[in-house]
């Protein structure tokens, strides 16, 4: 990843180095801008969603449906008074939010959103960064959050959100074991760590050889779901443990515990555990989509297929932005999976909020058993089933 | 030649910070301080890592250390709630100097191997030239289990496996390390596959034997953390 | 069932009924009866073992006649070997048959006489590791198998004698009787060596099958090897010099005395010459010292006897010269009388030990002779089968004293390695053992009761009666398996001798007809004429007796004093061993050897004084002595 | 210093990771011999064997050969063990004694 960003010092080709750590750059603040901003519009969906559900109307008052509200919220954040508990470790307490919020980005670094685009002899990867233990990567990432959780809790000297930080940072490492575990089965199945490969190979129909004999199902998509249902009912579970929502919120329970690690935090501190929370939503539904329901790609529709679409009906582009058919046809197909990769997160995020207003809270005993004594099992069960598939159609 | 590369660029500036948030560990009073600073001493290690072209290594780091071992550590230094108990750190007594200086003597010595002691050609003939041998002998004469199909030269490029082709000659051998310049390896080296084949192959019973070990640590601590903790007071 | 399985159930059973016993001592002790059952009951399966084994070995003829069992390879160093294995032939099969057999009966009768003894299980615990380790003495193949038993039984008679270790003249007796057969043990032991050197082996059949080439034999090593084993066996059976310790013996309850200091145990030293016989025979000095040390020891033993007056102390001097019968025998090279008269002797001394004990019993632990007479009436069936005994003992014709003791005085007389005057020494103590007997009989049974008015005499019960009577008619008819040609004209053979004949190589007298009728009838005379004398003196003329001390004062206080022999040996050999050891201890233990350790232990002290200093507890400055450690070797390479 | 010279400096191989790793390892024995607390002994303890792990990858890198990367697996899975019954250790001796400072604990002198 480092190696690859070579940056030459006192030479010629200082200007392409440049050119490249420019493009990156840039991709990093646009995606970073994109999750911050798709926060304040899923806290929208999120409020109007729950007021749908319980037959209210939700916040309508400010802009069209509501939409500006948003904008006050957030300006209401930045305005708050900077607050500091007396028993806090200062240091701790304003480092804290930041630890919840970094883990949070760093983990999109490796969700391949969309194609590449080729322009003008530039391959541009739709990728902050093609890892190839890319998936590994974002666990070992997420595992960090832990910290932002831990220090919150513990600085702010308050017995409330100590208690609260323990709570989820093993609610977290608990689900993290089965999370990973639950994996393992479809890394299996597509022989990679790296997200675009576990795309390409979801790619297609779906399709199986079984003893040599090949069953290929024209109307179904080769997505992971079908080959690994287990593993997906799995992995979404572990998913909202992690993320702490709401079936698993017991680390914020406000009846118990006020308001969890961050009781004592307010203002655009406690904005940044929020977007941190919801980064992680967002992380976690992009890896739902790519895992399990074929990442940017269309169903049973491939790459090259769209392309072939765009240079058929694209022409009429290349015109007025100055740019090669070929060049049109590759920025539109690379926007159209963005718009299907956006679509599918989307529905996953919209599942998120639609769980919390649906499901009750756990306790905090049956959240452990569910974790250790049900998901871990399992996804055992399901990782030595696949093997064992794999094992005998392999061999024969 | 450029003068520096990016990646030497980088390591100045990684290694400057990993030294300093390692003498913090040992320096900073607050044991939940310290233990921060070491879980950002092993993060930046991993990324040394991947600079080393060990991913996996890399996110395994990150994984296991910082995500799980230093969580531990944390989690039980506030539990105890030892926040407000700052010690001494260094004391001038003379055990103390004793300490610091033998340990700067060490430092002294580690530098002075690292930095003379091992030539890069040599460690690169050295470790190269080995695998054709030893893992032969390993396979064959001494019976490690083998569970996959090893193939004991993949290893070597082809490259490399031309220069020593007859690496028994002991005499061809030597002209050869002369000849042999540092050679990295391609960019796939490191790749998960090929850690994984020499894992579950060359290595597969202390794999299994370092599991076994986990579980019986596994039980330990859950035994030794029920327990109500000492067997005898302690005489002050 | 094999013989394996046989020998293995024969072995064990013993041990199995002495861990039962000795590991639930706490619940046995409860009840004598329950750990008698116990006892009794492996003593028994033993007997039937050993009975179907003899059965096994009649069936066999001449060569074939034994049987051979290995287990396992017990000990094996350099050319040194030893296995676990056992040998079942005509000596071990006889011997075998009298021990258990003797000591069912011996244990059933326990059951009665330590009814009302607080702890019965240790007793009967004991008794069975008694068993146990005999059998492993006569059953075992090699010489060091036979010495681990030789060992075992010397370590049960010491448990044994001082099982009323409150009092502390019976410990005593026990000490000394273990201290007195440590020195035949090391006798035992050397002469094992000797053997083990000379001809590289402890194995029996194979030293038997071994030839011995005249230098071997007639000087150097077999005769020092078998004298080795001789002085072993003078401790074990209570021979001069070492017999002090058997008549001390008889403070250990009187079925202990009747089992090992009667029949069975002290009789090692026999059967070990009969075993070795190929070994003695090569050795014609050893044998004339045997024949000479055993014709002493009968007849000295036996005038002691005269005037005692503790009935068991009787007995015990008449075990000691009866034992000196028995070595007498062997040591004319009459291996078949002297094992016969082992036999025999077994019979009817454990019945008279069992008899006294029984009296003993009825007096309410009364034991001089003195303060008793005219039982007869009170105790009728103790008073027949003790008659029976009294019979055997002094030669009475048909009984089976009679023909062991007339064998081995036949072989004495006629044998090449024989003498007359061994043979008049021989009769000269047959008259004496039938005078002290009848004394024994007069005193306790005849005459007018002495009883103190206080002591109500009862019979004793049934279970040690029936033992008794068991013993009484052994007495009598044991001796028919060895009836002499002469008698019969030749038409009843010598069953015994046949039976022995292929494990032993007797030395066949010379002599006519005329002769051994002649030696016969002399013996049996002599005994009567004592007999008689001692009948008329002790009841007919009870006065007479009391003056007979005055006429022959001397003689008298020397023999009712037994020779001094124990003061001799206090004075000569026991004091200045323990001034002797005195000296030692303050001289040279004290200020040599106690001064230079103390010194090693000073220095070793004060070094560690001052390295604890190192040693201060703080886990840090250990991890600091292993970071020295490290940086001198990477210094060491460095310099290099 | 000539810019040949300087560049053989700077410019980065095996020998700069080994030097690296050489001066982790040694302040990690400077936290295990200085540190009272039992727990930041035991986090020195952890960056010693970090330092180790640094050794094995660049050797492995160096050298070609992915034993090294093999090795730290082993390395960490120990470290991991080591460190939870280590904390466990530490944890029954804080409930029994409210103490980690393991000054106080010289039950062991000679």
């Amino acid at each position: 990843m480092f190696g690859r960003v070579t940056l030459w010092i006192g030479t010629k080709e200082m200007g392409s180095g440049l050119l490249e750590f420019a493009i990156n750059a840039l991709k990093i603040v646009i995606v970073f801008v994109a999750i911050v901003s798709t926060v304040p519009l899923l806290v929208w969906v999120e409020r109007r969603g729950s007021a749908f559900m319980q037959n209210r109307l939700g916040p309508n008052r400010v802009g069209p449906l509501g939409l500006l509200q948003l904008l006050a919220d957030a300006i209401k954040f930045i305005f708050k008074e900077e607050f500091i508990p007396d028993h806090a470790d200062k240091v701790l307490y304003f480092m804290a939010p930041g630890l919840a919020l970094l883990p949070a980005a760093l983990t999109f670094a490796a969700v391949p959103f969309s194609s590449p685009v080729t322009i003008m002899g530039h391959t541009i990867n739709m990728q902050i960064a093609d890892i190839n233990v890319g998936i590994i990567y974002i666990f070992a990432v997420a595992s960090l959050a832990v910290y932002g959780v831990l220090t919150a809790g513990w600085s702010s000297g308050n017995k409330y959100s100590l208690i609260g930080a323990l709570r989820a940072c093993s609610q977290m490492i608990s689900y993290e074991i089965a999370m990973g575990l639950s994996l393992i089965g479809v890394l299996i199945m597509y022989q990679s760590f790296s997200l675009n490969d576990m795309i390409a190979s979801q790619i297609g129909g779906f399709n199986f050889n079984w003893h040599g004999v090949h069953h290929a199902f024209k109307y179904l998509p080769a997505w992971g779901i079908f080959y690994q249902p287990l593993s997906f009912i799995l992995f979404v579970t572990c998913g909202f443990a992690e993320t702490n929502r709401m079936p698993f919120d017991l680390p914020e329970g406000e009846a118990e515990l006020v308001g969890g690690y961050h009781t004592e935090y307010g203002g655009f501190k406690f904005n940044m555990f929020f977007m941190g929370e919801y980064g992680h939503m967002i992380t976690s539904s992009a890896l739902i989509t790519t895992l399990f329901f074929g990442g940017y790609a269309l169903p049973l529709i491939s790459p090259e297929q769209v392309a072939a679409f765009w240079i058929d009906h694209g022409a009429g582009l290349a015109g007025p932005l100055h740019l090669s058919i070929a060049d049109v046809s590759s920025l539109m197909t690379t926007l159209t999976h963005l718009a299907v990769f956006g679509l599918k997160t989307g529905f996953w995020l919209f599942f998120y909020v639609w769980v919390r207003w649906t499901l009750p809270r756990f306790r905090y005993d049956q959240l452990m058993d569910l974790g250790w004594k049900t998901l871990l099992p399992w996804s055992l069960v399901n990782l030595a089933l696949t093997a064992t598939v794999i094992f005998f159609a392999r061999v024969s | 030649m450029a003068f520096l590369t990016s990646e030497d660029i980088l390591f100045h500036f990684f290694a400057a910070a990993i030294v300093v948030s390692a003498l913090l560990v040992v320096f900073v009073s607050n044991p939940i301080y310290s233990a921060l600073f070491l879980a950002l001493t092993m993060s930046i290690l991993s990324i040394f890592f991947f600079m080393l072209h060990a991913p996996f290594v890399a996110v395994a780091q990150l994984t296991v250390y910082a995500g799980a071992v230093m969580v531990l550590f944390i989690m039980v230094v506030m539990l105890f709630d030892l926040k407000r108990e700052h010690e001494e750190v260094v004391k001038f007594s003379p055990v103390m100097i004793a300490k610091v200086t033998s340990a700067a003597l060490l430092c002294g010595f580690l530098i002075g191997v690292g930095w003379l002691g091992v030539n890069a050609t040599q460690v690169n003939a050295a470790t190269v030239l080995a695998p054709q041998v030893e893992a032969k002998d390993l396979d064959k004469s001494h019976g490690i289990p083998v569970m996959g199909p090893v193939n004991p030269d993949e290893d070597l490029t082809a490259a490399e496996e031309a220069n020593f082709v007859d690496s028994k000659d002991q005499v061809k051998k030597e002209a050869a390390l002369e000849k042999v310049e540092i050679k990295l390896p391609p960019d796939e080296f490191g790749s998960t596959a090929s850690l994984s084949k020499k894992l579950f192959s060359k290595y597969v019973f202390a794999f299994e034997a370092v599991s076994l070990l986990l579980l019986v640590a596994i039980v330990g601590s859950v035994a030794l953390a029920k327990s109500k903790g000492g067997t005898h007071h302690v005489s002050r | 069932m094999s013989p394996e399985l046989l020998i293995a159930v024969l072995l064990l059973s013993p041990l199995v009924g002495f861990l039962i016993n000795g590991l639930l001592a706490k619940q046995n002790n409860k009840s004598a009866v329950r750990a008698g059952i116990i006892g009794t009951l492996a003593s028994g399966i033993s007997f039937l073992c050993a009975a179907i084994l003899f059965s096994t070995l009649l069936g066999l003829n001449g060569e074939e006649r034994h049987l051979h069992v290995f287990y396992f390879n017990w000990l094996e160093v350099g050319k040194f070997k030893a296995d676990m294995a056992f040998l079942v032939d005509p000596i071990s099969a006889v011997m075998i048959m009298i021990i258990t057999g003797v000591g069912s009966l011996i244990h059933l009768y326990s059951v009665g006489y330590m009814g009302h003894d607080p702890k019965p299980a240790k007793f009967f615990s004991y008794l069975n590791l008694f068993l146990f380790n005999m059998l492993v003495l006569v059953l075992g193949d090699n010489l060091l198998l036979m010495f681990v038993g030789w060992e075992g039984v010397g370590l049960c008679s010491y448990l044994l004698i001082g099982f009323w270790f409150e009092d502390p003249a019976k410990a005593a007796a026990g000490m000394k009787a273990f201290i007195t057969n440590r020195i035949g043990d090391a006798g035992f032991l050397l002469g094992l060596f000797m053997i083990f050197v000379t001809f590289g082996s402890v194995q029996f059949q194979e030293l038997a099958k071994m030839t011995f080439t005249p230098e071997v034999a007639n000087l150097g090593p077999i005769t020092l090897a078998t004298l080795f084993l001789f002085i072993g066996a003078t401790g074990k059976s209570a021979q001069i010099p070492l017999y002090i310790w058997l008549p001390d013996a008889m403070a250990g309850p009187t079925p202990v005395s009747a089992l090992i200091h009667a029949a069975t145990m002290v009789t090692a030293g026999i059967y070990m010459i009969v075993r070795l016989n190929f070994l003695f025979v090569a050795a014609p000095t050893t044998m004339g010292v045997i024949a000479v040390v055993g014709a002493a020891t009968a007849f000295f033993a036996a005038s002691i006897g005269l005037l005692q007056n503790d009935i068991k102390k009787i007995l015990a001097y008449s075990t000691v010269s009866q034992l000196g019968y028995m070595f007498l025998g062997v040591g004319v090279g009459a291996f078949g009388a002297g094992f016969f008269h082992l036999m025999t002797h077994a019979f009817f001394k454990a019945l008279m030990f069992l008899g006294a004990g029984s009296v003993i019993h009825g007096m309410h632990e009364e034991q001089d002779v003195r303060k008793m007479g005219g039982l007869a009436k009170k105790m009728p069936i103790t008073y027949f089968t003790f008659l029976c005994g009294w019979l055997a003992i002094i030669g009475t014709p048909l009984f089976s004293g009679f023909f062991s003791k007339d064998e081995i005085l036949w072989n004495a007389y006629s044998s090449p390695l024989g003498s007359h005057a061994l043979w008049v020494v021989g009769v000269l103590t047959a008259g004496m053992t039938a005078f002290y007997m009848t004394r024994l009989m007069a005193l306790t049974f005849w005459g007018e009761s002495r009883v103190a008015p206080t002591v109500k005499v009862h019979e004793s019960p049934l279970v040690m009666t029936i033992p008794l009577m068991a013993l009484a008619f052994l007495s009598v008819v044991g001796g028919w398996v060895g009836i002499p040609h002469i008698l019969t004209g030749g038409h009843i053979p010598n069953i015994f001798e046949g039976w022995l004949d292929s494990s032993v190589k007797t030395i066949e007298g010379a002599g006519s007809a005329g002769e051994e009728w002649m030696t016969m009838v002399v013996s049996v005379t002599v005994a009567g004429a004592s007999a008689y004398a001692a009948y008329f003196l002790y009841v007919k003329r009870p006065k007479l007796v009391s003056e007979l001390p005055k006429k022959f004062k001397m003689a008298y206080n020397l023999i009712y004093n037994k020779y001094f022999i124990d003061e001799i040996y206090q004075w000569t050999l026991v004091k200045p061993l323990i001034q002797l050891s005195r000296g030692l201890w303050a001289y040279l233990d004290v200020r040599v050897i106690d001064r230079t350790t103390y010194l090693v232990s000073d220095i070793v002290k004060g070094t560690g004084d001052n390295l604890k200093l190192m040693i201060n507890g703080n886990v840090q400055q250990y991890a600091l002595y292993i970071l020295f450690g490290v940086i001198a070797s990477l210094a060491f390479v460095f310099a290099r | 210093m000539s810019q040949d010279s300087l560049q053989a400096f700077l410019h980065v191989g095996i020998n700069h990771y080994l030097v690296l790793s050489g001066i982790l390892f040694s302040i990690g024995v400077l936290g295990v011999l200085t540190r009272k607390n039992a727990i930041v002994i035991l986090m020195s303890i952890e960056l010693m064997l970090n330092a180790v792990n640094l050794d094995f990858v660049a050797f492995s890198r160096y050298g070609n050969n992915i034993d090294g990367q093999a090795m730290v697996f082993f390395v960490m899975t120990i470290a991991a063990a080591e460190a939870s019954v280590g904390l466990a250790i530490a944890v029954a001796v804080f409930k029994r004694f409210k103490e980690v400072n393991i000054s106080k604990f010289e039950n062991l002198k000679g």
